[in-house]
């Protein structure tokens, strides 16, 4: 029943992270790209749902400059990474 | 495998399209099948002929063209969406009485079927917005 | 077609925006064509698609024409994200199609039990 | 010195409006237009700032359907009206 | 009053061009004065003479023919912006070696120093993003 | 040119959009070139712009040499929207083009001594 979560906006430019958080259950799993990274940086581990996992695409972290404000405990990924997800999952959703 | 690639932003003022490189690339590598890219909305000026690329900038459509010909991957734009966006292919050229077409080969130029039939015959399908 | 798959399509943007959400509109027909079961969330500005007007604009009409053909097409299953409602201090009375409205644990459901979800 | 504000973008794809309130000062106008008349659907008067006035563009009201969601305070202003504030104001700003 | 415009959209997935034209039209029936019409960004490919828009949409572009036909108001896009989104004169074609032009006049590509100097010379300049 | 105006960009966008944010740098730029009295303002997600880092992708890197053409056109009225940084969690230190830190009355101030004012 899992799903993959794909956000790919910054919070001041769309509401995508709020309406899918509150859409997440335990274990689905949240990646944000792009200028979706920046949802992390006022985000803790413990404000996400229950069993629901976040990960961060490193090269956007990196390419926005926000690697080093984000909570270790994201761990960042690459599009290898992102592919597993993918497949991993039973379904993936973007959130626009 | 079998994967649906959707791509929904434009080429110069998003990065839908080097994500979604990204991401078709290393699907590729690790073994999973990508039969189709499918450009929708603003994607699709991404094939055109006409489109000049500075020489420091990245050329996105090269990159899909390579990807196209290193893996077999068919490159779709979706049809009513190119044509209000001026990419246009031969036929349609000569349907609605335009004086060149500026499809870049492979691109080429599908129905929306074509997108149902993907999305239907899939295991995944995943949406670069 | 043997293969029918649960096609849930997740519309999100403002009406109005010119061509593009006749465009998902479009994308969502034509699945409905292929015999798939397909259903349609309306969330977050996408809600505004819903209502409906006497002043209407020209856009605004041609948009409710395409929004109607969706019953044509048999595709009944339409949602409406109730938070995305209510943030925008709208209420459910009197929205075009008629949706279900839907709490954020309905959305997870409703995603869990669908194939694939395309965003528009 | 008065400057007129213009925002086409909706509060929950863009934070346009609460930067605009916050670098107007009394005398400037603010033109909500397009998505942007979303903005006016949580607004009353009494939350702008001090001397602020604030236009809705009827035409984007009436296509997005929440003309009656307005506070009646607002004015509702046509392509003509518009016009005559981008002359009667020093300089526009399009916030995005 | 002499009034600059800048508009940035894209023609088929914002409403930039329609609040500009209406914007327009207002000002030019009010008396002022209107040279040029700046497209930057994305709204430059309104000027591709490839465009096929559907019989029950407007035609966008066609709107900014008439105004400029009807008020002589030229429609200028910035060069860089035009290339890199594969809208073409028939220099620039020449130029970069591409088989086709597709500028659909009397829309006008031209250089930054343009806008430069419309921005300067004007009383007010607004911006439709 | 005797006619030499007050302009001020305000930038509001992402890094990392593709050519759009170098379009508006070279506008800046070209602005400058016609000897006009430029200032820029970083604000909302437009802050970010002036994040450096030293893993930086190859495109920030081109980003951030055409920011630096920007002294070389003796454009050097940079401004960063202080209310943004705080909301992003951002502080001042380290920006890159050493901005002058704005509270929102600055701001006000800042907007209302142009003549006119370009977003990007």
């Amino acid at each position: 029943m899992a799903t993959l979560h794909l956000i790919n906006t910054a919070p001041a430019t769309a509401d995508a992270l709020p309406r899918c958080l509150a859409a997440s259950t335990a274990g689905d799993a949240i990646v944000l790209y792009e200028a979706g990274v920046l949802g992390a940086v006022d985000l803790r581990a413990e404000s996400l749902p229950p069993g629901v996992a976040l990960f961060i695409h490193g090269r956007d972290a990196h390419a926005l400059h926000v690697a080093d404000l984000i909570d270790p405990a994201f761990g960042l990924i690459d599009d290898r990474q992102l592919v597993s997800l993918v497949v991993a999952f039973e379904r993936s959703v973007s959130w626009i | 495998m079998n994967l649906a690639v959707l791509v929904y932003g434009s080429p110069a003022s998003s990065r839908a399209h080097i994500s979604a490189l990204g991401f078709v690339r290393a699907a590729l590598e690790g073994g999973h099948r990508i039969t189709r890219v499918f450009f929708y909305h603003d994607a699709v000026t991404i094939g055109s002929n006409l489109i000049v690329t500075p020489q420091d900038e990245t050329d996105v459509g090269g990159a899909w063209v390579d990807v196209a010909r290193e893996h077999g991957v068919e490159l779709c734009l979706c049809i009513a969406a190119a044509l209000r966006r001026g990419v246009i292919n031969g036929e349609e050229a000569q349907r609605y009485e335009r004086g060149a077409a500026n499809l870049r080969e492979p691109f080429e130029i599908v129905g929306l079927g074509q997108l149902a039939a993907a999305i239907i015959e899939s295991d995944r399908v995943v949406t670069f917005p | 077609m043997t293969n029918r798959k649960r096609i849930l399509f997740v519309i999100g943007r403002t009406p109005g925006r010119g061509a593009i959400n006749r465009e998902v509109i479009d994308a969502v027909l034509v699945i409905a064509a292929f015999d798939q079961d397909v259903g349609v969330l309306f969330t977050g500005d996408g809600v505004l698609q819903l209502l409906r007007s006497t002043r209407a604009s020209e856009d605004a009409r041609d948009h409710a024409k395409a929004l109607d053909a969706l019953a044509m097409y048999d595709v009944t299953r339409i949602y409406v994200d109730a938070a995305s409602l209510a943030a925008r201090g709208l209420t459910s009375t009197g929205l075009a199609l008629s949706p279900e409205l839907l709490d954020p644990r309905d959305v997870a459901t409703l995603i869990a039990t669908h194939d694939a979800v395309i965003p528009g």
